[in-house]
């Protein structure tokens, strides 16, 4: 296995994808020439020249539209988004044409399409450039939503999502593009919709996916010091929801925190937690807890914006007050 | 049925003959479906919203008429006589209307989602400028597979004031893409006159902004509207370049089954004024002009068309629903749409 | 007390704040000389001209944009979507300009505003025309999130938003407008954040709000005959929820059943089902369970819209289910 | 600081010195400002996103001299010109860079939403285009309540490309709103050359499908920018008739702190070209020729604006960070943000 960056392994999955497939091609702001705001598509223009890596003018709602029409007639486009705080510009083309199509014409017209780039709390951008939307995309039937934690998950499932017949909308962890991690040298594929013990215990599930599995990790590798066994399941897939997994988790721990990035009002942790009290309530040896970005707008100073973002010390908090040690 | 002049001195060949009674026959037939559509309506046989194209039949049959079997139509939420100008039967598109199983959307798409993949009839799109960006992604699509299809993407003259106009124009401009952007100016978005939403009311203008060729164009002529989009279509099946057509027409009809022709916002005489320039009469008079309709022709062919309707909407209403299974059919490729 | 619609309700909310305080204004497509697409704004243009009751061409994100701008200096505008499906389109005003220019702007710069119009289902207008976002605007901090279901709610909640100093999102049900109700005649308006207790009931707690709510008065007229006393609370506000309401009723019934019309996952019954199980979790003698729409983009025939949406008699189930009956 | 030429068939009269040395110092202030943010960047003093103004002075300095007190500004992310320009204090500016409590917004907008109640400064925009059609609002409060303020909207030239700039344009023109649409055409949206991304490069043409006065301004010559503005502000102010300005102008640097002034999408020459019309020497050569500024004046100015740089540094580095309380203030005017 290499030990490559979550960037790396995101571009290794686009150009396989597109070797592999000539209807595939990436389209959005800056992905061609400039390499992508966040480099994720290095050398792609270069390899697959201007037809395939289209660079657009700063048009969401367009280019999105785009991208929808030509997967009706059987294109697989991969959309960029710059960020995904710019998709609010395109959203309607995401929920009401992408998810609808298949629906609306009696099945007759898929939209095999990804929608991808970063997600998530930022560095100290603000509160236009730092929000996580996952929970948005996952309320909407029609759309698949994944976020991937890991530069193997993120090749794997990116992979899986362009290959995929209906539209896909993929979350990257903006602050994980530089983290590094094993990717098989061999071709894979790593199906959607299926959620990874990223590490196995017995007292407590944290429930996690993107940016706080790392942190997830983190405090589970602390709470070990402590004693505590702490299971740490990423969801990868955030629609559809891996439900399987979480219910034999808990109910193998009796315990869980869900932690996310996001806000917490309906956020993808209320689903979590609703499905777990629904399911396996009587398993329950205490209520699920929840860890999620403060219920502000991000404020952009340094401090501020600290307190407000989830870190392993809120999760291991939070796992402590499951366990009633805190 | 048309009966072709007999002077010699202005005996018009027998295509422009046949070709003149399909548009009036097409025209016809959408004039007719749509009372029809009316009429099952007011009779809770369709439901939701059904926004009728009675007055600007001649801008569907004219564009369609210069369109190849391969080619791709996009439309709004106004879309049966597209449909049926396209080619899908009556029987299908009624069904769908009446949210039949046997509808050419399977009875899950309704008047406002009208589909079909046979015809390429993209659909039927009910956000307004929805469809922009998707006809320019279809042509964006031809080209990039190296066809020589057009598309041919329609949207009403208020549309044009939104956004998505604005992107999708810029870039299929940019990009040299096969579409036709068809903007239907009926005068009225709902009950808002052209004058009280866009800054400019000569919409061809519009085109400056994206150094695309635009032209305005008689919407009451369909063969006005056929030659223009004659031109149209050239530009972008070889000249990979895209047009802006506005067609200028009227509609006679409230703007939903839910209004009256003619509200607060515009007077009886207006919609008066302009019945008199009817599509089908237009072509009718030049037809009896040129001595290849008489009444005897016409009332043929309008029986022809009722006939067709009628057994649409015979066919529509005693189609089944579609099975309750299919809730969950179709919301993705596979499996169901159960998240939990 | 006069018997009047609902859509009258708002009318007279709308007529009595634009009396009131002449910053008020109205914006938005058919509002003026077509007195709205749904009639509500009947007699205003006429009433107060159209300076102040303000026809905009189709351009959703414009017209938001130029409601918040103009808020941001003092006006107090309210902003009309002709339904919510089409506010979409303008969601990156309400959500990155709205929701955050008093953060962002330290405080300077407030944004008093309403956007307003129907939501959730309507009556076979298909995929694209039927959906309840609710649970998206009430995501995210600095949005107030309103959702009347009576004619004298409508009145005093719609009151109450137009006096509020931050931006509310206001939601209509569509299938409300021509609901009757008594009204008070006098003056009076409704606090936002407060829940109410449209009937009272010890055995079972039915969360709802708009048009559910009309569907849980029916579910428990229905239950009252097999001897269950269903307790129907109407949230109102969904943000700030009113969760000491929702607890304190669910601490007496110890079984709760959540309905909204919106899709399941991170729905705002998620949310409702987090607090619960988090605040008083030994209180619950049953799982909460929910009821939603299915999990699928609205279809246009007459039978699957119906199987589709929500109803009396899956409340009633639900119910049953929760009190182990069925 | 200037030294009025002494020649008496050139004299100046003096309020042209004193507005011209006003300009000079004011570009050369920004200069020097974003020069030193530029460091403060690299020494981590700044965090996030930077995007610096240098090459652009001319045209916040331009328009800012022909506004009011009382008129209202609005910008997008690469705003900290125009916020020094409006009267922002540096220190104020230089703090909200450092996220600061003393920042003008208090350290919670940071380099791309600076904010000014006081100066009529409206933020500082992150989501391009954003800002155009909160501008288009400013001014329709101000048409609603009666005043004759204007409101100078700023964006990129990629701005235009987006939908939110063709609906604020229609509306304002439709509506006759008091504002000027600032286009601050600089060659590049972040790596895209103008003309990879508008199918028109004349950026002043989009003006006609608005029916808007439009015009095509040197942005690197204030004067030329300040004389535009001019015209642009009688119209908007005593004519109710909003105006576009395309300002075209240059970048010398990246698109922000993270890029390298020149990528593979522009060339060091080209970017070397550009600097030979750099708008302080502009501004400077003529005073020069006309005999009111020599390099001692010309140093003597630079040193005071260095010395006010510094000042700004030092005051931001020694301010405080906002109180931890201040996570929960202001997402609504009353009470904190929790949810539940
Ligand atoms: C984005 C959006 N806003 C509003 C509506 C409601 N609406 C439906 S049709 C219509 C008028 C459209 O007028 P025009 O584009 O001229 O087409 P026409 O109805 O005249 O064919 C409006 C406002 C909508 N469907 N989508
Ligand atoms: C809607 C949106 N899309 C993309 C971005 C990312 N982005 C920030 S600045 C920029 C380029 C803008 O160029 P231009 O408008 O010319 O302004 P300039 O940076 O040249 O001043 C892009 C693409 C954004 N902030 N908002
Ligand atoms: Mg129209
Ligand atoms: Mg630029």
């Amino acid at each position: 296995m290499a030990t490559i960056t979550y960037r790396d392994a995101l571009n290794q999955a686009l150009r396989e994808e597109m070797r592999r497939d000539d209807k595939v091609f990436l389209m959005g702001e800056e992905v061609g020439e400039y390499h992508g705001a966040y480099k994720v598509s290095r050398g792609l223009l270069e390899e697959f020249g201007a037809k395939r890596v289209i660079d657009t003018p700063i048009a969401e709602l367009g280019f999105t539209g785009i991208g929808v029409g030509a997967a009706m007639v059987g294109l697989r486009p991969i959309i960029e988004m710059m960020t995904f705080n710019f998709a609010l510009l395109a959203i309607d083309q995401i929920v009401n044409s992408a998810a609808k199509m298949r629906y609306m014409s009696g099945g007759q017209f898929g939209c095999p399409i990804v929608f991808r780039g970063p997600g998530g709390s930022a560095l100290q951008l603000g509160a236009q450039h730092s929000q996580a939307f996952e929970s948005w995309y996952a309320h909407i039937p029609g759309l698949k939503v994944v976020t991937p934690a890991t530069p193997a998950d993120a090749k794997g499932l990116l992979k899986s999502a362009i290959r995929d017949d209906d539209p896909v909308v993929f979350i990257e962890g903006e602050m994980l593009y530089n983290t590094k991690g094993e990717v098989p040298e061999d071709e894979y594929t790593i199906p959607l919709g299926k959620a990874d013990i990223k590490r196995d215990g017995k007292d407590v599930t944290i429930v996690c996916h993107s940016k706080t599995v790392t942190q997830a990790l983190k405090a589970a590798e602390q709470l070990a010091t402590e004693n505590i066994a702490a299971e740490v399941l990423d969801l990868r897939t955030i629609r559809p929801l891996d439900t399987d997994a979480i219910l034999k988790s808990v109910a193998k721990t009796n315990r869980c925190v869900v932690a996310e990035e996001g806000w917490e009002f309906a956020g993808i942790g209320a689903q979590v937690v609703d499905v777990i009290q629904r399911e396996i309530f009587d398993a329950l040896d205490a209520p699920v807890l929840r860890v999620t970005g403060a219920d502000v707008p991000m404020p952009y100073n340094k401090l501020l914006e600290k307190a407000a973002k989830v870190d392993a010390a809120k999760i291991i908090v939070a796992a402590k007050r499951v366990l009633y040690l805190a | 049925m048309a009966a072709p002049a007999t002077s010699k001195s202005r005996a018009p060949d027998a295509s422009i003959v046949e070709v003149h009674t399909r548009y009036l026959r097409q025209m016809t037939l959408i004039r007719r479906f749509e009372e029809k559509a009316g009429e099952a309506y007011s009779l809770g046989k369709i439901g939701g919203f059904c926004h009728l194209y009675i007055g600007q039949e001649a801008v569907a049959v004219g564009v369609m008429a210069a369109l190849r079997g391969d080619d791709y139509v996009i439309a709004a939420y106004r879309e049966h006589g597209h449909a049926l100008a396209r080619g899908l039967s009556p029987r299908s598109v009624m069904a769908e209307l009446f949210g039949k199983a046997t509808g050419c959307s399977s009875g899950k798409g309704g008047s406002m989602h009208l589909f079909d993949r046979e015809h390429r009839f993209m659909g039927g799109h009910g956000i307004v400028g929805g469809q922009i960006p998707l006809g320019a992604g279809i042509a964006f699509a031809t080209k990039y597979q190296g066809g020589d299809q057009v598309c041919a993407c329609f949207f009403g003259e208020a549309a044009a004031n939104i956004g998505a106009f604005h992107e999708a124009l810029n870039m299929a401009s940019l990009w040299g893409l096969p579409v036709v952007f068809l903007c239907e100016n009926n005068g009225y978005g709902m009950g808002t006159a052209v004058a009280r939403a866009s800054a400019v009311v000569d919409l061809s203008r519009k085109g400056t902004a994206y150094g695309m060729v635009a032209e305005a164009v008689d919407g009451q002529s369909v063969l006005a509207v056929r030659q223009a989009m004659d031109r149209a279509v050239v530009r972008a099946r070889t000249e990979m370049q895209p047009t802006l057509l506005e067609l200028r027409t009227y509609r006679y009809v409230g703007h939903s089954m839910s209004d009256a022709a003619h509200g607060t916002y515009r007077t009886k005489e207006e919609v008066e004024e302009y019945r008199r320039r009817d599509p089908i009469n237009v072509l009718a008079d030049q037809m009896r002009a040129g001595r290849y309709l008489d009444d005897v022709a016409f009332k043929a062919l309008n029986d022809e068309v009722l006939a067709e309707v009628e057994d649409a909407y015979e066919f529509a209403d005693r189609s089944a629903d579609p099975d309750p299974s299919q809730l969950f059919a179709d919301v993705y490729a596979r499996g169901p749409g159960k998240v939990s």
